[in-house]
């Protein structure tokens, strides 16, 4: 009889009353797998740069193009924000930050500076 | 009590430590790095061998990789046990929780053995 | 199924008796229709009242034994109350060893704090601090940590189960109910040696009550339907703080904490009603105190329909710390912050002081023809469903948690006991147990007739009316003549929904049944008690009529008879307190 | 008022369905969600949900309005239904039963788990154990739970291993028996806890802060846990 039971987990109306610190865990977890993807990219690209003359050469070549650009970004933006969402996880454990108020303004802070830390980053790289 | 043999360490405690360590470890990696990025001028084939060939740094990159396969397998297992489940994929869901670890575990090695040999390699 | 004893009822007494039988070993089953830690004891608020002499490290349960004897307008029976507060102690620290979180005093013991009632050296020695107290959630600290505890026993849990009716055997004996698990819309005869009901109060019969919407008077309905006698049913008590328009409990001890009430020129009126207790006066003082404040026009609000409950100065701090829950309450309920503006209150059907008679042990009893005590075979009671009677016409505040946990356990132990010696009943015949599921076959079988919801409204209203704080002769007469009306009308009821699973409309049916059983009950004997005590006040007999009265009602439902019934006066290790004028 | 209204009774339906209602809510009253569903009963009486104390102290009408977790009782549909329209569906994540009333033995098992009694095997004192006004304190925040289950059932991850991970509602008990200085059984205690899941699937999501009726804070307890898994392991 369980087995046959319905459950209401509609991800939809959740998402839509998801709190920030929701917010902030699920983009934590978004751009860890970023990063898990984008470490293959970057040990590509460390194995280009550090052979030869002429593999550094290629190296910037990717990177001159957009989509190589754009996947630099995208790996320094989630960098940023993994980084500094894990600040905010090391923080909690020494319970920093573990009441609502004080988990709510720390997912903002992370956010907020997240984003301005990958604006940063594409200033940098444009 | 819950065991599982596919988690990293033995309990729940060792994983949630290694994961935190591993994570000052990659940080601090990552702002090393990219501080000289940032403070070079311009970055040319002999300054970026100079860097990343010397001793110390050499070391770190091979700290940092081994973090990085810690604290990324944990992650990633974690992540596996939260979707891959039955719920969403059936019976088989066994089996596509495994698939899923041993590519996660085949990236994992990828991730240790490349740089490492394109650090020490050459020396 | 069938276990030892079935308990009916998994509040805070029924939970403390399955305790005692599951921990002694024997096949125990509490069965409950919500999960246990919903059950209404987890309203409670102020305290649990016992002389364990924290506060004041003389304090005797001699002196609380005096006061619930006049609280109870000296119709409790006194070797009953005896027991009570002698073994209370005991019965406190064996929850204080489950767990319970008590508040604390600086030296680490138990806090108790003031409540109505309470006096020292017999009401000499001024007022008392007696009720201890987890900060205002005791009867949730309570519960969970007996639930906790039957969890730890390994007591069986039929949780969200339904009991529809008693079973009776050919002797007379009660051998179990038919009950109804309420997931499955599965229909089930439980067989037991012993059942014991704690099946708590029906505070729903009236319109404005502080108890939960489940609390229907299932037991003394399945009682009544089964023919045994409940007793001094007429006597309701209302509590002085509910809060105005919602009926939420504000606890005692808030008035026990140094809070006040006030009418709408501010006025600290109890000091005119009772100049010694003040607003710690018992409970029906306090609450007819507050009618005739409104009544003479110097009630609060557009409406003059209400007084104040004045908490302010006792300072934000006595306030979190010793009443954070009623703070939590009056802001959702009141829209009001008690820190700085006073609780709009009125007096709310708060507890049932009647119930089914039974003897120290639980046991439940009725009364052959030369008007002796007979025991019922088979059946128990604990509880708000049972009449002991510790509480006679006026429950003091903070007795009622000591009754669950006192007498549960004693059911416990006087079970446990007479198992030991063994127990048997005959079995009951297929037409024992169909006699049991013949109302649910009626709401089954329903084509047409009026809903229940309207006809739980208008039942409600009527004794909210009729049967409220102030009685009168021609107020009850008619109030009987509706309730008359109204059993032809529930039993032509219509109940539209017949689906298995989860179907609480068919509970709801069977719940408005109990309410109308004890609603009757409640209207004809209140009509017959030509006398006003404790709780029972009537316009036209305004006296206390100790000479025809002092004694308890007993109420047959085959031919809605109302007999009497002696009070105890023989307490075991002391004289009687023998009755006084009552005043506070 | 504009009802969505989850409906479902396995006698009958095949799957879960949301119905449109209607309702004319009495004027000038800020009535509570729960008044609204009394009132949606009294003109439909098949519609299932549990409901008992209604001051929000007995647990039983935990459901999702609008997204959130809450009890009915105690929140008020104007906070409910900020924008006009009322989404009232069973709390997430645990099987249904019918309508809004869920299948809860899983998350009651969670909180079996971590053996919520106090364990003390020296013989008790005749009168109380004593306990000083601070250690009491340190149950502050702990014991109020009433197990309404709208922590653990707005806990992703609770909805991936309800089986596994004890939730926001088991480990704040947990941690009320750790916390409580007269158990005597910490060691056991943490040794229960130690696996992957049971404390350390909390992400520190907060959803279970975010929807406590009664203001609790789990995951603070939780972190509490680790703290105190990580003394043990050094």
């Amino acid at each position: 009889m369980t087995a046959e039971r319905p459950v209401s987990l509609s991800l939809l109306g959740l998402f839509a009353a998801m709190p920030v610190t929701a917010v902030a865990s699920i983009l934590h977890r978004i751009t860890g797998i970023v990063l898990f993807a984008g470490a293959l990219y970057l040990c590509y690209l460390l194995d280009l740069a550090l052979g030869d003359q002429g593999g550094f050469a290629r190296a910037a070549v990717v990177l001159a193009t957009p989509a190589g650009k754009l996947a630099l970004w995208a790996i320094l933006a989630a960098l940023g924000y993994h980084l500094l969402a894990g600040v905010k996880h090391l923080l909690l454990d020494f319970h920093v930050g573990d009441t609502l108020t004080g988990a709510r303004f720390a997912s903002w802070v992370s956010i907020v500076l997240a984003v301005l830390a990958a604006v940063a980053a594409a200033f940098w790289l444009w | 009590m819950v065991t599982s043999v596919t988690s990293f360490g033995r309990s729940g405690l060792a994983d949630w430590v290694l994961q935190r360590v591993s994570a000052v470890v990659l940080a601090a990696y990552a702002l090393c790095v990219l501080g000289f990025f940032v403070t070079a001028d311009s970055v040319d084939h002999t300054k970026l061998v100079g860097f990343f060939g010397s001793l110390p740094l050499k070391l770190f990159t091979t700290l940092a990789v081994l973090s990085l396969a810690a604290h990324a397998w944990i992650g990633m297992w974690t992540i596996g046990t939260d979707y891959v489940r039955r719920h969403y994929f059936g019976r088989a869901h066994t089996l596509f929780l495994a698939a899923y670890q041993v590519v996660c575990v085949a990236a994992v090695f990828v991730y240790v053995l490349w740089p490492l040999s394109v650090v020490w390699g050459d020396t | 199924m069938e276990f030892d004893g079935v308990i009916v009822g998994g509040g805070g007494a029924g939970m403390r008796a399955g305790l005692q039988l599951a921990a002694s070993g024997l096949k125990t089953a509490v069965l409950s229709k919500v999960f246990p830690t919903r059950s209404h004891t987890v309203s409670a608020q102020g305290g649990i009242t016992c002389a364990i002499a924290s506060a004041d490290p003389d304090d005797d349960w001699r002196w609380h034994m005096y006061d619930t004897v006049k609280g109870s307008d000296y119709i409790g029976d006194q070797d009953a109350i005896e027991y009570m507060c002698s073994v209370g102690p005991e019965a406190i620290y064996e929850l204080e060893h489950m767990g319970m979180p008590f508040t604390r005093t600086e030296t680490g013991r138990i806090y108790q704090r003031a409540f109505g009632g309470q006096s020292k050296d017999f009401g000499r020695g001024g007022q008392a601090e007696r009720t201890c107290a987890a900060e205002d959630r005791t009867g949730h600290a309570l519960l969970h940590t007996l639930y906790q505890n039957n969890l730890k026993a390994g007591t069986t849990f039929l949780s969200e189960w339904f009991a529809i009716d008693l079973v009776i055997n050919q002797d007379g004996a009660v051998v179990g109910v038919v009950a109804i698990q309420i997931e499955s819309g599965e229909v089930v005869f439980i067989k037991s040696k012993a059942t014991v009901f704690a099946t708590g109060g029906a505070g729903r019969i009236y319109a404005s009550t502080t108890n939960a919407l489940m609390n229907t008077g299932d037991g003394v309905g399945m009682a009544l339907r089964a023919g045994f006698p409940v007793q001094d049913i007429e006597m309701w008590q209302f509590h002085p703080t509910g809060i105005h328009g919602a009926g939420v409990l504000v606890t005692e001890g808030c008035r026990g904490e140094g809070g006040y009430l006030i009418n709408k020129d501010g006025e600290r009126f109890m000091e005119r009603y009772a100049p010694t207790a003040k607003d710690l006066a018992s409970r029906d003082v306090v609450a007819r105190s507050m009618l005739l404040e409104i009544l003479e026009g110097r009630g609060a609000g557009p409406d003059a329909d209400h007084v104040l409950l004045k908490l302010d100065h006792l300072g934000a701090d006595t306030i979190e710390t010793r009443l954070p829950g009623i703070t939590e309450l009056s802001k959702t309920f009141a829209k009001v912050d008690p820190t700085r503006e006073p609780i709009p209150v009125v007096p709310t059907c708060h507890y049932m002081m009647g119930g089914i008679p039974t003897d120290v042990n639980g046991q439940a009893l009725t009364q052959n023809g030369g008007g002796e005590d007979v025991p019922i075979e088979g059946f128990y009671a604990v509880g708000e469903v049972a009449c002991v009677s510790v509480h006679g016409a006026n429950r003091l505040g903070g007795n009622s948690l000591l009754d669950l946990v006192v007498f549960g356990r004693a059911a416990g132990i006087h079970i446990e006991d007479a198992m030991r010696q063994g127990v048997s009943h005959r079995a009951p015949s297929e037409d024992d147990i169909d006699l049991a599921v013949a109302r649910l076959r009626r709401w089954d079988e329903s084509t047409d007739g009026e809903a229940v919801a309207d006809l739980k409204r208008e039942l409600q209203s009527r004794m909210q009316l009729d049967f409220g704080i102030f009685r009168t002769e021609q107020n009850m007469r008619q109030g009987i003549g509706v309730l008359e009306e109204l059993r032809a009308r529930i039993g032509g009821a219509h109940l539209p929904d017949k689906s298995r699973v989860f179907n609480t409309a068919r509970l709801e049916a069977l719940e408005l049944d109990n309410l109308l059983e004890v609603s009757e009950a409640t209207a004809v004997v209140a009509e017959a008690r030509n006398e006003s005590r404790g709780a029972h006040a009537r316009d036209d007999y305004p006296e206390r009529d100790d000479e025809n009265w002092l004694c308890h009602s007993l109420y047959f439902p085959a031919d809605k008879r109302v007999a009497k019934r002696g009070v105890n006066f023989a307490p075991s290790t002391m004289p009687a307190f023998e009755p006084t004028a009552r005043s506070y | 008022m504009q009802i969505s209204l989850y409906r479902y009774d396995p006698d009958t339906d095949e799957s879960p369905r949301m119905d449109d209602l209607s309702l004319e809510l009495p004027e000038g009253r800020d009535l509570m969600v729960l008044d609204v569903l009394e009132l949606l009963k009294a003109e439909d009486p098949s519609i299932a949900y549990r409901r008992s104390c209604r001051e929000g102290v007995c647990g039983s009408d935990g459901i999702n309005m609008n997204g959130k977790n809450g009890l009915a009782c105690t929140t008020p549909v104007s906070e409910a239904a900020p924008r006009g329209k009322l989404t009232l569906r069973p709390l997430p994540g645990l099987p249904v039963v019918r309508d809004l009333v869920v299948d809860m033995s899983q998350f009651y098992r969670q909180y079996e788990k971590v053996k919520p009694w106090l364990v003390n095997d020296t013989p008790p004192p005749a009168r109380e154990r004593l306990q000083s006004e601070g250690d009491r304190a340190k149950l502050d925040g702990l014991y109020e739970c009433i197990l309404c289950a709208c922590c653990s059932t707005a806990c992703p991850s609770f909805w991936w291993n309800p089986d596994k991970f004890i939730g926001p509602a088991g480990l704040l008990q947990a941690y009320r028996f750790l916390a409580d200085s007269r158990d005597t059984a910490t060691a056991e205690r943490l040794a229960a806890l130690e696996d992957p899941f049971s404390v350390f699937r909390c992400r520190g999501i907060m959803n279970c802060v975010n929807v406590c009726p009664k203001g609790l804070n789990p995951t603070r307890a939780i972190g509490k846990i680790r703290t105190m898994l990580l003394q043990q392991g050094i």
